[in-house]
């Protein structure tokens, strides 16, 4: 899938678009609520808080370099807090223990996405959709639809109450994981070929590629990341809840297609993602601290993703041929 | 005589490169005008103005009929001013049915409601009847073969084009075995003779020579020449068109093949179109395979490669035996096989990526020093690579599909014979690659197997054949009825072979 | 969990008469105007002056949300405490940060108005304690649930409590007092948010107790978002297979308009009836066009905000906590739900707003 | 976009392997449940209570056969049934009135959905993001986020109340546009211009196709049809509530995909898409029939979609080489 039109040398103001509006919004703020919004603090809060969101954005786009979708992220979060939830507090296995059986579930529902589309070719989308479904049911079930709280300090210790630099460890992970994602997608074959498959797929398996291991270990890399967002969710809230983890689907969307119009632009990119997960949030945090009715928040968001990304495509090199 | 169409200096720019520049050309009512020109030279740009697809820039004039006609086009205009396209690659939607492309201008600009599909039907079963193709109007066009992709490409712009039209034909042949092409000849002098004037585009100067009235050769966007083609030589045809010419190749004979010891041994291929195939492709030999089109010949470097299923059969190479049953395109590349496919813009190249990810696709790993990719290093060697294919222009950070179709096959050949596999199998290397490039890639080829190399080159080319071949093996009816070495290797005898109607597949005369 | 009523629930007409003479009595008290009585002792409120509190709503979009922040804000103008508003869309990632950030800037206080869920918010209550700065939970926990409350989240210094059972305990009422002691109820909860199965055990808990042989209910659960694709057809799904079903009751009346779709298609308008909770406008209006809706329970949702801001006050000058506000329910049905507005409106129909806020204010010592 | 890998001719038992699942379920049913499920009123809810789903699902599969994605199409059906519901109720604007208010809104926004697709060259999956983020903001400020009932009964009455067999009129709307959708796509040249931008755009252009034309077209069909489902959905509960429309969307791409697998296998088909949408809810009112738990019926929901997809894949002759 070939995200945005054109191709060719990158100009460096569609690089720093994003970043550039991100000060901007900064600024912004801090001119009109310098005493609240201009503190450490609230940037402080601001990366530790969304280092949830960011991760499962990093989740969506290691598919979609590979052209497929992955729907059932949100769903795998949300299923991941729950037995960490359900195994720590009400089957009182030790921490790292629940955390592991959490990845695993990741892992093998990657596994199952993947095989499924795989085997029967079926489009990613309707697969993901369809797994996504089915797991919301699993959690419902398993949690007989109740928030469970009082999860093992420890994990809440290392997510979210340590800190350095004022900033919750949560941001840290967030933060590695993206460095772990740009190496491995710009520094290694196996992340190359990514980018092949999803660009070019019969291409890649006249050239060697398997195509099909590729695209299923996409899936699989996205449902572990998923998994692990769901960690950094049971950390961050000491809890989990049957449904909330799924209303992050669509802003992690929306971050992950305005973070593919910065840094390297027609792109899926980690660095771009984090950079639009942090715009969007920047934003919407601000509007919060002004008190500001929560429906503009919304009309921001909206907004913002329409601009950004039609103001990267401006100032990109007009290229006249359409791909198809 | 009459200017069906009349062009004044045209234009038309990519971003900074000038596709086009100052262009003038006339085609007359009832002449058949050869366009000419090397890879890249803008043949395709020109014809992609007249059917709206590309905004030209501005300046240039367009006359049809006399008549001036404001640029740029819209997409669909073609249609009023009696033009009809066979495109270079096609035109067709290959997930649709055959009907629904045949009538795809009609669809495209029309405005019914009540397409009366049954009566398209009858229309189109008359049509194929007419020209005596087999085309199944609900079979889709992914399931046809390519020299039926192009038939029906072909029957859709000749049954459509007005007298006093024209009809712009952008290399239709290169899918096209000899008998088919005869019967386009016909049918575009049918054409021409009815008051329409026909553009054609080839790199087969046999053939322009053949069908053409008059032509027109471009260079870098250029026109360099034009003339009537009965007063031009051959020797001056590419001498315009490549600046320069050409030198003769010399093949290998049976003993020197003999004397080589075999790379890669088939032995009772069965699977696709093929029947039964064994046979030896040797050390630093080009082994040519053709026959017509569904004799099974094209399937052989696919099956061989794991890309399409065998049924039985070994391959052993270099000693190693596989069984081709299991045989899969990532061990093939790994035990040293190499595959450059016909359709590049699905199997070939992606075009969306830069030149230097699709030429390093396999080499990658070699710049992988601990934890980093080395992308100086690579981008640096692409760019030695390229100059060594000729590519043009020679930036590897161009994305492919700026290219033209000629310079990408060279940034194909290039990706793979980096790879220095011991058997290269190439499926009509030089499609739409102009004499110039062909000749560079024959010239690549040579000196690949002068390292040891063997090349298997599927192609129903037999003039390319009878260039660049040790040694041809001639396949009907998926078995190898002819193996054809030393002087043998000519154009007039692996068509004979080929067409040979004598039913009883007889082990080959040279062998 | 579901519960089935008696042997002869379904033969409705045939059964003796049952006395709802009580129940009826219950229904009347409930249909008054609630006046004002001090929740407890008096204190001095206006030690508070010039203190800080961080307001972090369920859901900032829900007018119900929006009317008892905007009341807390007036409460608290009238001792001199200012309260900030966080807004927010009911993610809990959302109040996470609305936390952060109320601890980073050092507020007085912190209220989790409207339920924001503090199990899900744990590490962020334990820093705000860390700080010294008190987390008071509102509306979330039943009257009755207060003491496990306090022993599940030992962190957080204060709760208000909420009176969802006993709505649930009145809806069976109105609807045994209506029906003459025949209930046939489908009741739709959404378990995921935490009050709802009390809410469902109240109420069938009540059938159980005034006419255990001629009522039933049956429990089912569809979360939230599931809301606008089942419900209707669930609805729809049970009137079929049980055509006795006469009400169809609601956890939170936000889901009253897909009810009335299901009832609508099943074509059963005439023979089943909706109680509801919560007092939403757009339900009242439904008891005003005589639309399904049989009655519906509010709640005066400025009081509510004045109600937290006493125990917030509480809180900020040392003075013990309330274990109940003493908050009040108000039951609508077409004989009062004028006093509501035409069209009806959420926060009128509690009689006259300035008994209650003269009351609390007597009772800070501000009057 | 090529939805499913093969082409060619298609195998009878491909094309009614869906209806043909949807008699069985119904047979299943009727056997562990047969007094209440095999009765003529269950069917006669069935079919009138899904008629703005099939709607909404109409909706997607117009650009979805031009190769584009339209996400805003719930909010589209949120803010259409709230304009009509503010409109109607608060303003006093006669219902006409209303639902030509919310027809040309739904006409707006695809319009402008369209026009920053093809202008500024940017995918229809963020445009339409975006646009939908947007729309929520605007229906939760307007609606003052609060639900709002009392819509004339006049609407109601024609949408829900009044029957024909039993069944209500929305049915028979929903049916009408099946058919009239259908008739565009099979039988006029526009309806088969969507096919050919959707299966090749630079094929389409060359043959004279406007292409940009045709998408925001598409999008504009879309939009408009989901304020009709929009007026649908205000019809059948006489009012509107802010936010209820989007959790719409999902399930309506499941049954747009699940739609493709029948009748014309491979290609977004109207019918197909009533056969779907009416097989889901088969399975969904057999099981509350039975009274069983409400996960369960996610678990059918998102099982049914894996199963029937994959089996209808397994039918068809598997095609060695993948289309990119
Ligand atoms: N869409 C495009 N964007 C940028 N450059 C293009 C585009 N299409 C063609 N070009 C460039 O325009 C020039 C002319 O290309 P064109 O396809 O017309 O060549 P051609 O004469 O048809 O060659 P061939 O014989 O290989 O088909 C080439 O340099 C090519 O790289
Ligand atoms: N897109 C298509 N591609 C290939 N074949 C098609 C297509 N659409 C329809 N057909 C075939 O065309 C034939 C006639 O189709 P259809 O039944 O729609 O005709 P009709 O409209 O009734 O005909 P008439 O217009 O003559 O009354 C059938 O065999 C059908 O399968
Ligand atoms: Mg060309
Ligand atoms: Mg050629």
């Amino acid at each position: 899938m070939t995200l945005l039109k054109g191709g060719g040398r990158l100009s460096l103001v569609q690089r720093i678009a994003l970043p550039g509006a991100w000060l901007l919004l900064i600024i912004g703020f801090g001119i009109a609520n310098p005493h609240v919004f201009l503190t450490p603090a609230t940037f402080q809060t601001m990366f530790g808080s969304q280092a949830v969101l960011l991760v499962l954005t990093l989740a969506l786009i290691v598919p979609l370099t590979a052209g497929d979708y992955d729907l059932s992220v949100g769903a795998v979060l949300t299923l991941s807090a729950m037995m960490i939830a359900i195994l720590n507090v009400q089957y009182g296995w030790p921490i790292w223990a629940a955390i592991m059986a959490a990845l695993a579930m990741g892992l093998l529902v990657g596994f199952l996405n993947g095989i499924i589309m795989v085997f029967f070719g079926i489009e990613s989308l309707i697969v993901t959709l369809g797994m996504g479904t089915l797991l919301g049911g699993i959690t419902l079930w398993v949690s007989n639809s109740a928030t469970i709280s009082g999860i093992s300090h420890t994990l809440v210790d290392w997510v979210i109450v340590k800190r350095f630099g004022g900033i919750s460890l949560a941001f840290f992970y967030a933060v590695g994981l993206c460095a772990l994602l740009w190496w491995i997608m710009e520094y290694t074959s196996v992340g190359r070929r990514l980018l092949f498959v999803g660009r070019g797929r019969n291409v890649s398996k006249l050239s060697g590629v398997r195509v099909g291991r590729v695209r299923v270990g996409a899936l699989m890399g996205s449902s572990t990341l998923a998994a692990v967002a769901g960690v950094l969710y049971a950390g961050t809230s000491g809890g989990a809840d049957p449904t909330s983890g799924t209303n992050l689907l669509l802003p992690a969307f929306a971050a992950a297609f305005l973070g593919a119009t910065s840094i390297m632009p027609g792109r899926f990119n980690p660095w771009g993602t984090a950079i639009a997960v942090y715009f969007l949030v920047t934003g919407i945090t601000g509007l919060q601290l002004m008190g500001i009715q929560s429906y503009v928040q919304q009309l921001f968001y909206g907004g913002a993703l329409l601009v950004a990304v039609a103001l990267s495509q401006l100032s990109r090199r007009r290229v006249p041929l359409d791909n198809g | 005589m009459s200017a069906v169409l009349q062009i004044n200096n045209l234009a038309k720019t990519f971003g900074g490169v000038k596709a086009l520049q100052g262009v003038d050309l006339t085609v007359n009512a009832g002449e058949i005008h050869g366009l000419l020109g090397q890879n890249g030279s803008g043949k395709s740009t020109l014809i992609k103005v007249l059917a709206g697809f590309h905004e030209p820039d501005a300046g240039g004039r367009l006359l049809v009929n006399g008549n001036e006609v404001r640029l740029p086009l819209a997409p669909g205009d073609y249609k009023a001013l009696g033009m009809r396209f066979v495109h270079q690659d096609l035109g067709l939607i290959s997930s649709l049915s055959v009907l629904e492309n045949l009538f795809l201008d009609e669809i495209s600009t029309g405005h019914s409601a009540g397409i009366r599909w049954r009566s398209w039907r009858r229309i189109a079963n008359e049509l194929f009847r007419k020209y005596k193709v087999e085309l199944d109007p609900s079979a889709a066009v992914s399931t046809l073969r390519p020299v039926e992709r192009a038939l029906l490409a072909i029957v859709r712009a000749v049954s459509g084009a007005p007298r006093n039209g024209l009809l712009v034909l952008d290399e239709p042949t290169v899918f096209l075995p000899q008998d088919d092409t005869e019967m386009l000849f016909d049918l575009t002098r049918n054409v021409a003779a009815g008051g329409a004037g026909v553009l054609f585009v080839s790199h087969d100067l046999e053939e322009v020579k053949r069908l053409t009235n008059r032509f027109t050769v471009f260079r870098d966007g250029r026109v360099v020449g034009n003339g009537a083609t009965e007063q031009t030589s051959r020797e001056e045809l590419v001498k315009l068109i490549v600046g320069h010419e050409l030198k003769a190749v010399s093949h290998r004979s049976a003993a020197q093949i003999a004397a080589t010891k075999p790379i890669a041994v088939i032995d009772g291929l069965k699977g696709g179109l093929v029947a039964e195939a064994s046979f030896a492709v040797h050390e630093g030999e080009i082994l040519g395979v053709t026959g017509l089109s569904g004799s099974g010949f094209e399937d052989l470097p696919y099956i061989l490669f794991g890309a399409a299923k065998a049924e039985t059969g070994t391959l052993a190479l270099n000693g190693s035996v596989v069984r081709l049953r299991g045989q899969n395109p990532t061990s093939a590349f790994r035990s040293g096989m190499a595959l450059v496919p016909a359709d590049r813009p699905r199997d070939g190249a992606i075009l969306s990526l830069s030149v230097l990810d699709n030429v390093s696709m396999q080499t990658m790993d070699q710049f992988q020093k601990g934890p980093i990719l080395r992308r100086s290093r690579m981008r640096e060697e692409a760019k030695k690579v390229l100059s060594a294919f000729q590519v043009r222009p020679n930036d590897p950070t161009l994305p492919c599909s700026s290219l033209s179709g000629g310079n990408q096959q060279k940034v194909l050949m290039a990706k793979w014979l980096q790879t220095r596999p011991s058997l290269l199998m190439v499926h009509e290397p030089t499609q739409g690659v102009d004499v110039g490039a062909r000749e560079e890639i024959f010239s690549v080829l040579r000196s690949a197997t002068a390292e040891g190399m063997a090349v298997l080159c599927a192609s129903s080319d037999h003039e390319q054949l009878a260039l660049i071949c040790d040694r041809v093996l001639v396949f009907r009816q998926g078995r190898i009825v002819a193996e054809l070495t030393g002087t043998h290797v000519n154009k007039e005898e692996i068509s004979e072979q080929s067409y040979a109607v004598d039913q009883d597949a007889q082990p080959a005369e040279a062998s | 969990g579901c519960s089935e009523g008696g042997s002869a629930a379904t033969s409705g007409t045939q059964n003796p008469a049952i006395d709802t003479t009580a129940v009826k009595a219950l229904i009347d008290q409930a249909k008054a105007a609630p006046s004002f009585s001090a929740p407890g002792p008096a204190f001095d409120a206006s030690k508070a002056k010039g203190k800080v509190v961080a307001n972090i709503s369920l859901n900032s979009t829900v007018p119900f949300n929006q009317i008892v922040d905007a009341a807390m804000g007036d409460a608290g103008k009238a001792v001199g405490v200012k309260v900030v508003q966080f807004t927010n869309q009911g993610q809990v990632s959302q109040w996470i940060q609305g936390m952060d950030s109320a601890i980073a800037q050092k507020v007085d206080a912190i209220v989790l108005e409207g339920s924001p869920d503090p199990k899900l918010l744990g590490p962020q209550i334990a820093a705000a304690k860390a700080a010294g700065i008190p987390v008071i939970s509102t509306h979330l926990y039943d009257e009755s649930y207060i003491g496990s409350a306090k022993k599940d989240l030992p962190d957080v210094t204060a709760f208000v409590d909420a009176h969802h059972y006993r709505a649930g305990t009145l809806m069976a009422d109105y609807a045994i007092a209506q029906s003459g002691g025949h209930v046939n109820a489908y009741f739709v909860a959404s378990n995921e948010v935490q009050p709802s199965a009390g809410i469902a055990s109240a109420f069938s808990d009540e059938l159980k107790t005034r006419c255990p042989d001629s009522c039933k209910a049956k429990v089912v659960n569809i979360p939230i978002s599931n809301w606008a694709t089942d419900v209707p057809t669930q609805v729809q799904a049970a009137l079929l297979s049980d055509p006795t079903i006469n009400y169809v009751v609601p956890v939170f009346d936000g889901m009253t308009p897909l009810l009335g779709t299901g009832i609508t298609q099943a074509g059963k308008t005439d023979s089943v009836k909706i109680v509801a909770y919560n007092g939403t406008a757009s339900v009242l209006s439904m008891i005003q066009a005589k639309n399904l809706v049989a009655a519906e329970i509010g709640e005066p949702l400025e009081w509510l905000g004045w109600a937290n801001m006493d125990q917030v006050l509480r809180v900020l000058t040392g003075t013990a906590t309330l274990p109940s506000e003493k908050t009040p329910l108000r039951l609508f049905d077409s004989s009062n739900v004028n006093e509501t507005g035409t069209p009806a409106n959420q926060k009128d129909g509690y009689g006259d707003p300035a008994k209650f806020q003269d009351g609390y204010k007597t009772l800070w010592g501000v009057k």
